[in-house]
This record gives C-alpha cells, structure tokens and sequence, in this order.
C-alpha cells in the first residue's frame, strides 16, 4: 500500500514540477525563510533584500554562461518540520545551487542535518544565530552572514560598560535567540565588573510583563537590557516599562531595532533608547546596498536585511566562481571572500565576473561585513549602537 | 517589597488582566453550560473582535472604546455565522466532534485576522501613557475602563439572565436541557442567543487587551487557557464564578512571578486548572461538571 | 537529475509520512479506540524525541547527556518516558469528560514546551539538541534517505500489527464497547478508567516513538517543533480524514494529508511573493475547512470503522 | 365517544431496536390510567412514544383528532399533552416561581392565572416560590415537576414514576394530588413501579411485558386477575 502512495505522490510531484518549470536552464538559489510563524514580520525584507541581489545578478549579465538566476521561496514556518519540508524541495524538486537560509536557528539545524548536509549542499543562514550552528558536524556547507549571538552580546556588553552603564536588568525572550543573547551579555557585563541586578526570561504572547519588569527592577538598576523582537513580545514590555517608569533607559539587541517600537511608542518617548544592530565595517559597502535597496523599495534598515542581501549575493559568486558545480560552492564561497583579492562591493557582480573568468582572486567586501568565514562558517560581527532621532534610527557609536 | 509597590505592580495589572479573562471566561461558561462543549475557537474569536475593533478605529479615526460595539456586533454575528455553518449540523453527534471542530474553527479565524491584517503588531493609538497616580496607586484610565466595563457588561447579563423571559430560558436550558426542550423552549433561539452573547463578550475582551497591550495574531489563542482556567475555577456554568475565576487567574499570573522563574508565567493559569480538576471539580461556586 | 530529486522528495515524504502515521496511529488508540481527546500530542512527541536525544546523542557541555547509547535503546526510552508522562495526566483527567482532557492536554503540551526551553541542564533549554545520531547515517544521502526511510516503515508496520492484533483482541472490543456504552460497560463490571488509562499511556508512547524518528532523521530537536499547528493539529486532521478507529485509515489519513500540505506549498510558491506569504495563512485555512467538511459530510472518514458485529449505539437516543 | 389518546399497535424503539410491539391503549377524557409491568417491560417507552420522543415504525398515535405519530416534543405540547420525566424533572438551579414560568413558556399574556391554579393545587409551593428548586425534598419536587407541567393547561398529563424513591406518605400525596389534577378536567397517563398501590387507585390499568399488551381492564379487576397477581404482585 505504502508504494502504491509513493508512486501517487511522485506522479502529483511530477505534475506540479512541471507545471511550475520555467525556463530550464535557470541556475535556482533556495531562499528558505519564517515566512509564516513567529518571526513573519520579518520575513518578507530579508526575502526581498536577497531577490534584490538575484536581480542585480540577472540585470548585468546574469549567471555562468548568461543564465538567469532565481531564487526559489520556501517557507519554513520557523520549526523544524517545516525547514526540513522546505529545504527538501528547494534541494530535490527545484534543484537548487544553494540555499539562503533558513531563518531561524531551529529549522538550520534541522535542514542542515537531515537534507542540506547528507545533500552535500551550501546553505549560508542571515539569520540563524544560535551558538549550537557553530558546533555543527557539517563537511563545512553550512555558513552564516550573521554572527553568532555570543558575537553581540560580548559586544554590546563592552560597549554599554564604556558608556558608562554600570547596573542593568535582562529581560529576555526565552528562545534560543534570546537566551544566546543573554547569556553572552552577562558573561561579558559581569567579566567587565558590571552588575547585572535583575536577569529573567519571559515566554512570548502574554498579556502582562508588569509583574516580570517590577521584579526585576527591585535589584535596583536603572537600565533595561531587552532581548526580544521589536515587534512582539519586545514592544510590549518597552511600552510597559515606559508606562510604568520601572526603568529610565533601555537597551535592546538586534531584534529591538525594529520600526515598531517607533511606529506603536512614538520616537518622542523613546530618547533613552538604543540598540545594537550588525552594520557593515566599510561603510561604503553599507552605503551602496542602502541605495540600492532604497531604490528598489525596500526599507535598509529593516532587521538581517543586509544580512540576508550578502548572503544571497555571495552565493551567487560561488556558484559563478564553482561553475555551476555544487558541490564546488562552499569552497569557492571560502574563495571569494577570504579578505584577498580585489574587493568586490554589493552590487558590482559585473566586475566579479570578469575577474572570475579571468581567474583573478576576489574579495567580497558585504553590507553587513567583510564576512571572511572561520574554520566553523562563523563571521565576527560589526556592530553599531543606535539611537532614536527624528528619522528613526541613526548611529551613535560604533561596538568593538 | 512595600505594600504599595504590591498592589501597583502585581495587584493593579492583575486586575486589569483578570477583568480581560472574565470577559472571555464568561462566554466560555455560557457556551460550556447551555451547548454543552468545550468552544476552542474563543481565544481567536477574541483577536478576531480585537481587530474588527481596529479596523474601525484606523478606517474612520474613533476611538477604541468607540469602536467596541461595532466589534461586538460584528464578532457576534461572525459567532452566530460559524454555528449555523459549522456546529449546528454537529448538535446530534457526540459532543466531543464540535469540540474538534471548534479547533480547526480557530485555526480558520487566525488565518483569516492573518490574511486581512497580517501577523505585524498593531496598536489602536501611538504613543504610551503613563499611569495617573491617585494616593500613590498607579493606575491608567484605560484601565479603570477595563474593569468598569467588565463589571458593567458582566452586570447588564446577569440582570438579563435572571429578569428576562429568555434569559431564564438560557438559565433553564443550562439547567436541564432535556426539560427546558419538553417545556416548548426553542432550542435554536436559545443557542443563537448564547452566541450573541459570547462573541460580544469575547470582543470585548480582545478590545481591552489591544487597548492594554497590542494587537496581535495570536493574542487570543494565548489567552485561551488562563480563560479556560477562569471558567473552571469559577464553576462551569456561573457567571459570577467565571468573573471571579478571571480575576483570580489574573492577580495569580501576576504573582506567580515571585515564587516561580518569570518564563513559567504562562504555566500558573494550567496549574490551577488542574489543581482545581483535581480537589474540586465544580469550581468555587459550585458549577456544572460536564 | 529530476527524476532523483523527484525520487529523493518521495523518500522524504515517506519518512515524514511514516512519522506522521506513528502519532496517527497513537491517536487513533486513544480518540478511534477510547473516545479520548487529546489535543496535546505536540507534547509527548517532544517528550519522545527528547528523551531519544538525551540518551543518544554524545555529551555536550551544559546538560545532560553523553550516553551515547545505540538508538533502539533511545527510541524505547522515548516510548517509556512518553508513558510516565502520560500516566499521572491521565490519572487526573480522564475522570472527566473529553472535554477536560482536551483543555487539560493543550495546557500540558505548553508546560511540556515551557520545561523544555527553560530547563537548560536537561535539554538544553532553547538552543535544543544537535548531533543526534541517524542510524545509517553515514551513508550518501540518497542510500541514508532510503535506509532511514525502511528503519520507520519497519517501525510502522510493527506498531500497526501489534495495534492492530490488539484492536481485534479482546482488549479493543472491550474498549470499543466502552467508548459507545460507557454506562453498559460500567454495568458489565469494567473497570472503565483503568482501560482508559491503558489506551491513554499507549497512545502517548507510540507518540513518544514518532518524536524520537523525527529527532534521529533531523539529526536535532529544538523547542519550534513543539507546534501545535504541525505537531498536533496535523495529526487530529490526518485521523478524522482517514477514518478514526481505523488503523489503516489512519495510516492512509497521513499520507493523504502530508501529501497534500507538503505538495500544496510547491504550487503556492509559484505565485508571487506577496500572495505566496498569504497563501500559507489560507493553507491554514483550508485544513480547517477541511475538517470541517469531513466532519460534517463524511464523519467516518475515507477507511470507515470497520464494524465486527458490534453494532454501535446511537449516543442521542433518548433526548 | 372517542378516547382523548388512541396508541394503535405502535412499534419502534431506539436506534434500529424496537422495544414496542404493536402496543395499543387509550385514554379517555379526565380518566386516571396507570401503565404497569415488570422491569424492562416498556412502560417508560410506550409514554416517550406518545411524546415523540422514541422512533416510531409503525402503527399510529392518536390525540384529540390529530394524528401526532411524528409530531415533535414541542407541538405535541402547544397541542395539549405535558409530561412528567421520571428524573430530572425541575430546573434545580431556578426558584419554584421560574420552574413553572418556564413550564409556560409557549404561553403568552397573563400568566396569573396559570400560577394561582397551580399553586391552589399546591399550597406548600406558594410559600416557598422563591426558593431553589433543588433545595426541597423529593415530594416537593415532584410538586413542582407536576405544577410546571399544569402551567400550560394540558388536557393530557404524562407522568412517568412520580413515586420512584419517595416514601409511601408521599406516594399516598401524589396520588391525592394526581386525582386533584384529575377533577380540574385532565386526563392522566402513569408509569407506575408500585403496581398494587397504582392499580387501586386508577380508573383503568395496562400490563405491558417485554414490550407488548398483556392485560388490560379496570383497576380492580387487574388487580383480581390471578395471572397479573402472579406476575409481580405476588412478591
């Protein structure tokens, strides 16, 4: 019974692959994202911050010999099951090079494990920031544009002691974003004889943080460290703790920098708030995805937009520098970015290319960094500290 | 911990929160009273309120509270709607099918409120604001009119249920179903009134929670428990109990915080629920076990 | 090349499907033998596939582990602590009506997720568990595809025929006969409560089985996949479609299902990408309606119970 | 002159089972008639027949000139007929005064009078008619469960064991009270477990047993009739 649904199953398969054939000689990238599920406010930027680059891709000249360049959408609804499902379509029905994404840690752990990694196929996560993606066993095909959450929390706990914060409280989604973050603050705030007078996880989606905040204002700080996203659970407790003035400034992680808090809060009321967020370390290679991305509608700011862009783009060098070969494409990814060669800026894919047919050796210098991987596909991160001025968010300092 | 900073952190939201939850506990208890099930799709029903609520506050610039009837209404009848549709052919069948059904019925809700609005949160009015003080309690006004409005709207049901003709007529079929049919009550008017009820409430109760907090996709399947919780404590069946279970729930959530470890929060509307499965069934005012 | 993408896909769509027939299968014990509501199955899948990791995956810093032991021991381990999990809720809730224990169930698959994100030593708290061995693993992955693949055929065709042996033994009739006359069977000097249980702890262990063959073939298990869209409701719709107290059905319940939300999603990419992000809310959507409509039209499902002499009783026979 | 209530050779049961055998019976006007039999024998279901409450099959229930064979309950009552179910039969969590509202239900207007009949038949009930029902004592509640169904002045009342588990002080009430119902010109159809006590005190009896016609007659000469003695009087 069990074969007769296989062949069932192969022959839908077979139907709605070739009802959605394009042209077959498209070269195809996966761009495997939470489009649904608890980071789906998210999603769609980081998508089209990476369509941008196919499109650029496409516009001079496309890929290997002329070929378009497609990037296939999946959505991993941010579980596992749901990765796994994504990731393998992208890889046996839609034949993809490589894969951007998935978006969350949970569904790169398991897509990597049971589909991209036995597949022997590249994927490169804007967004999976958990510490556990480092210590994958992956035959080194599984790379990230975003640095690992212990990344910024060190950081962003150097910056704050420097700047003069020395007693704050943690609030902190309890997820693995969260929790990565949190920990690697307090490790770091604590090393640099900081205190840390209040560290609690809260769960997403109640309606009240008030008892949460007041608890954790009773240790005496006047500062709020908040690991949460800015458009959930994040913007209620900033809303509560500002209501209630349990604390007088706040700081949040990448996730916070989002454009709700001003949206909903309103920029007036949020003066003593700053976040960090991964920028690019040359600036001109922040400026020109800015433009671009700007120009192509897009809002630079949004959060792993730039991230995601790298990510997208970089595959596309490998894959032009492999040949179309993928099983070639996580070693010319090592190639193209390993900090030398002539630098190749966001966007320049016509340049990259001859200087790929002519064999020279190219530096990709992305929005979000230089991303010159490590042994484990990790990239040190650059961040930046911002704060709230009249036209959202503006750098106040660069973190080290 | 002074007494004040108790009841202005813990005490005060707790309330506000609990006023929230009865709203949809006493739907929840009607519905499990005079229907005789378990209606899963209450929490989304809720949200869904929260946002017809929106729409008429961002499409013609009123305030929340303004738009709360219109969100009533249009959440009633949407409740209405999906029993003739979906529960009604389901009446002669085992109770526990509309238990299941009411279970894809929230799923179908939450992907209706996420196709129309999106999953992005929203917020009836911009900005914050910050709690009057009155003698050194903190409190919004947005909150004395949670809790008015609870107590209002909650007040208002109680007189319909024990002046009105109908209203006994829900009484009477929560009661004894089988001798309220033999007494000539119109099962179907009695069911459609129960369900003009619940959805407005559970508007209401979704209005109050965007207006407290923000609007979001899951917000009401969030709240589905600690209002399940609510109508068991208070006794299945018993409005008043259903208040009560609500504000009970509410203040213990709030509470919770400072014996148990903050991510555990959402665990304490389950443990009483099950403790009171356990030691007594009924609720503190002596409801129905189904 | 497409045509082993093709078949590559199919592979994969037979070890999920043989997943999802596992906890269709334990469903349909508790809701298809005893009547038993459980809307918590994301719960004790996640109790399964944890366990199953603990015990097999090599040790990590921070929590515990590092038992390395082969993986039938980590997959019985699954099914017995998904039991022990199972035994005292059941204890508690099954005096009531479904009703309660489907309430009682949805709040125990949040406390479950609850401990699992927040209890680091044990589980590594959100981060989750990687590095869990894959029996054959280490072949390429087409060869590991399908041995894995034949791994959880094998595991499903056992549990069928041991629920299936069991559901025409005495046992099954006896909870059969439960499930429709409670009373009667009380009368006939049942102990009604305690074959609940049974069918309870069963239930819950087959789903325990099914996390841990999801854990071992994702290698990983992390908190996201306690969902309760993908872990529980799935399962709820595969069983209704495919005829409760059918065990076949709902095997075939399953395949049906996954194949039509897993293939679904191949045509709704093709759109573009706005309607493609809406699509996935109105594929929720539709598996709602869906089971709306098989309960209202065709409440037996595709495979219907098949009936052995019992005749079933009307539950509303006297008003 | 034709009978208030004619069941001519009705079958049907639950479900696909039937549990009546082509029974026949009827009840004339301001008649007290008393079904009785052993356990299992029909006797509730025969009166949930007449109530349309049970699938009937075959053979046909009369009422009044009507034929109400697929009536449903709610006609049936606007028609005339109330019953009495042997359980359950008072709203516990609803004063006296609201039980018998809700017995008026259908009724529209004044309902003064309906409730001044009602509770001149009971005057135990006038004094408590704001308490719970579920706080009186089983007589009285089969008080109330009488009054609300007299509030919608049947010609025809149902009352399945109003006896069952009260003391025989208060079977000796019920029975007064049965014949006070009686003389305000309703016709009574009762279930009875107690069947020498019942016989004696209908105008007429039926002996139903595993579903079908037994004996039928007067009260007294059931009660006469050796075979009916040996039945379930003997013990």
């Amino acid at each position: 019974m069990k074969s007769k649904f296989i062949a069932i199953a192969g022959g839908l398969l077979a139907a709605t692959a070739l009802a959605g054939a394009t042209a077959k000689a498209d070269v195809k990238i996966g761009l495997i994202g939470g489009v649904s599920g608890p980071i789906a406010a998210m999603a769609p930027s980081m998508i089209s911050a990476a369509q941008l680059a196919f499109q650029q891709v496409n516009e001079q000249g496309g890929i290997l010999d002329g070929e378009k360049l497609v990037g296939v959408v999946g959505d991993s609804a941010c579980n596992p099951q749901g990765g796994t499902d994504a990731a393998t379509k992208a890889v046996n029905i839609e034949g993809v090079s490589a894969i951007v994404g998935p978006h969350c840690s949970g569904a790169v752990l398991a897509a990597a494990g049971s589909v991209t990694i036995p597949a022997g196929i590249t994927v490169v996560t804007p967004s999976g920031t958990s510490p556990e993606i480092t210590g994958l066993d992956d035959k080194d095909t599984v790379f990230r544009t975003v640095p690992s959450d212990d990344y910024q929390g060190r950081a962003l706990a150097r910056t704050l002691k420097e700047k003069g914060y020395n007693k704050v409280a943690v609030a902190y989604i309890n997820n693995d974003y969260g929790t990565g973050l949190a920990d690697a603050f307090k490790a770091e705030f604590e090393a640099q004889s900081g205190e840390i007078a209040g560290f609690a996880a809260h769960e997403d989606g109640k309606a009240s943080y008030r008892s949460n905040l007041a608890e954790l204002a009773s240790g005496g700080a006047d500062t709020l460290v908040i690991f949460d996203y800015g458009d959930g659970t994040g913007l209620t407790i900033l809303r509560q703790a500002l209501e209630n003035g349990f604390f007088e400034k706040f700081v949040g992680g990448d996730g916070m920098k989002s454009d709700a808090p001003i949206n909903e809060l309103g920029a007036e009321n949020l003066a003593t708030f700053v976040a960090s967020s991964p920028v690019g370390e040359k600036s001109d290679s922040l400026d020109v995805f800015n433009e671009a991305y700007k120009a192509a509608g897009g809002d630079p700011d949004a959060i792993f937009v730039t991230t995601s862009y790298d990510a997208a783009f970089m595959l596309a060098l490998a894959v032009e520098k492999a040949g179309g070969d993928k099983a070639g494409v996580s070693a010319a990814l090592r190639e193209i970015s390993n900090g030398e060669g002539e630098a190749i800026l966001p966007g320049e894919w016509e340049k990259a290319k001859k200087l790929i047919a002519a064999g020279t050796a190219i530096d990709y210098k992305g929005a979000a960094g230089d991303h010159n991987f490590d042994a484990a596909g990790d990239v040190p991160g650059t961040y930046a500290l911002f704060e709230v001025g009249a036209d959202g968010f503006e750098v106040m300092v660069e973190m080290k | 911990m002074g007494f004040l900073e108790l009841i202005n952190f813990y005490v005060i939201p707790g309330v506000v929160l609990g006023s929230i939850y009865a709203l949809g506990a006493v739907g929840i208890t009607l519905v499990f009273a005079i229907l005789r099930y378990a209606h899963l799709a209450h929490g989304d029903l809720a949200t869904l309120g929260a946002f017809l609520a929106l729409a008429v506050v961002t499409a013609l610039g009123l305030p929340p509270l303004v738009a709360l009837p219109v969100a009533m209404i249009g959440t009633a009848a949407v409740a209405v709607g999906i029993d003739k549709a979906f529960y009604e052919h389901l009446r002669e069948r085992p109770k526990i099918v509309t238990v299941m059904a009411s279970l894809g019925i929230a799923l179908m809700v939450r992907s209706v409120v996420q196709v129309v609005w999106g999953v992005d949160s929203e917020s009836y009015v911009r900005g914050i604001v910050r709690p009057e003080n009155y003698f050194g309690l903190r409190i919004k006004d947005r909150e004395i009119y949670t809790v008015v409005f609870m107590i209002g709207l909650v007040g208002v049901l109680q007189l319909f249920l024990v002046k009105s003709k109908w209203g006994k007529a829900m009484r009477a079929m929560s009661d004894n179903p089988n001798l309220a049919l033999l007494s000539g009550i119109d099962n179907k008017k009695v069911v459609m009134l129960t369900w003009i009820i619940a959805g407005g409430l559970c508007a209401a109760a979704g209005v109050f929670l965007g207006i407290n907090t923000e609007l979001k996709s899951m917000m009401g399947w969030h709240m589905l428990l600690p209002m399940f919780a609510a109508a068991i404590l208070g006794g299945v069946g018993r409005v008043e109990g259903a208040v009560l279970g609500g504000l009970i729930v509410g203040i213990a959530e709030e509470l919770s915080v400072l014996v148990l470890p903050s991510e555990y929060k959402a665990a304490m509307a389950f443990v009483i629920l099950l403790f009171m499965l356990l030691v007594r069934p009924t609720g503190l005012l002596r409801g129905k076990v189904l | 090349m497409e045509l082993i993408g093709l078949a590559n896909y199919a592979l994969f769509m037979g070890i999920f499907i043989g997943i999802y027939a596992l906890l269709a299968l334990g469903l349909n014990i508790q809701w298809g033998f005893a009547g038993l509501f459980n809307a918590g199955i994301a719960g004790f899948f996640a109790v399964g596939a944890y366990t199953s990791a603990i015990l097999t995956s090599p040790s990590a810093d921070g929590r515990l582990g590092g038992f390395e032991l082969p993986f039938f021991v980590g997959w019985f381990g699954a099914m017995v602590a998904a039991a022990l999990i199972a035994w005292p809720i059941g204890k508690i809730c099954l005096r009531f009506r479904s009703d309660y224990l489907a309430i009682a169930t949805i709040g125990v698959a949040e406390i479950i997720r609850l401990v699992i994100k927040s209890e680091e030593v044990l589980t590594n708290g959100a981060r989750g568990i990687t590095n869990i061995p894959r029996p054959f693993g280490d072949l390429p992955y087409v060869q590991s595809q399908l041995a894995y693949l034949a791994i959880v055929a094998a595991v499903l065709v056992v549990a069928y025929l041991m629920v299936q042996r069991q559901f025409n033994a005495p046992w099954g009739r006896m909870m059969r006969a439960i499930r429709d006359n409670e009373l009667a069977a009380r009368a006939m000097g049942k102990n009604v409560e305690y074959r609940r249980l049974e069918a309870f702890i069963f239930g819950a262990a087959l789903m325990g089985l099914g996390g841990a063959l999801f854990a071992h073939f994702n290698r990983s298990i992390t908190p996201e996949a306690i969902d309760p869209m993908v872990a529980t409701f799935l399962v709820w719709i595969m069983l209704i479609l495919g005829g409760s107290g059918n065990n076949k059905g709902a095997i075939l319940g399953a395949t049906v299902v996954w194949i039509i939300w897993s293939v679904s999603e191949i045509a709704t990419d093709q759109l573009p990408h706005e309607y493609a992000v809406k699509a996935k809310y109105i594929r929720l959507f539709l598996i709602g309606l869906m089971l709306q409509l098989v309960l209202r039209f065709r409440p037996e499902g595709i495979l219907p119970e098949p009936l052995r002499g019992d005749t079933r009783t009307d539950d509303n026979a006297v008003k | 002159m034709s009978a208030l209530l004619t069941l001519d050779a009705v079958t049907g049961g639950y479900g696909d089972t039937n549990i009546l055998q082509e029974v026949s019976m009827h009840v004339d006007a301001e008649e007290i008639v008393v079904i009785v039999g052993p356990n299992g024998a029909g006797k509730s279901t025969a009166m949930k027949a007449v109530f349309g409450l049970l699938n009937v099959r075959g053979g046909s229930i009369v009422f009044d000139g009507d034929n109400i064979t697929k009536w449903a309950p709610n006609r049936i009552v606007q028609r005339g007929i109330c019953y009495v179910p042997q359980v359950d039969n008072i709203f516990r969590e609803m004063s006296i005064q609201e039980n018998l509202e809700m017995g008026a239900f259908l009724k529209t207007g004044d309902l003064s009078a309906a409730y001044d009949c009602v509770y001149e038949l009971f005057p135990d009930l006038k004094e408590r008619r704001k308490t719970l029902a579920g706080s009186l004592s089983g007589g009285q509640r089969q008080m109330v469960a009488m009054g609300r169904a007299l509030m919608l002045d049947p010609k025809l009342l149902l009352l399945d064991e109003p006896t069952a588990g009260l003391s025989p002080r208060y079977m000796e009430q019920i029975f007064q009270i049965c014949r006070d119902v009686r003389s305000t010109g309703v016709a009574i159809l009762l279930v009875e477990q107690h069947a020498k006590q019942a016989l004696a005190f209908a105008d007429r009896g039926y002996v139903l047993a595993s579903g079908q016609n037994r004996h039928d007659g007067t009260g007294a000469d059931l009660l006469a009739d050796r075979e009916v003695a040996e039945m379930f009087l003997g013990g």
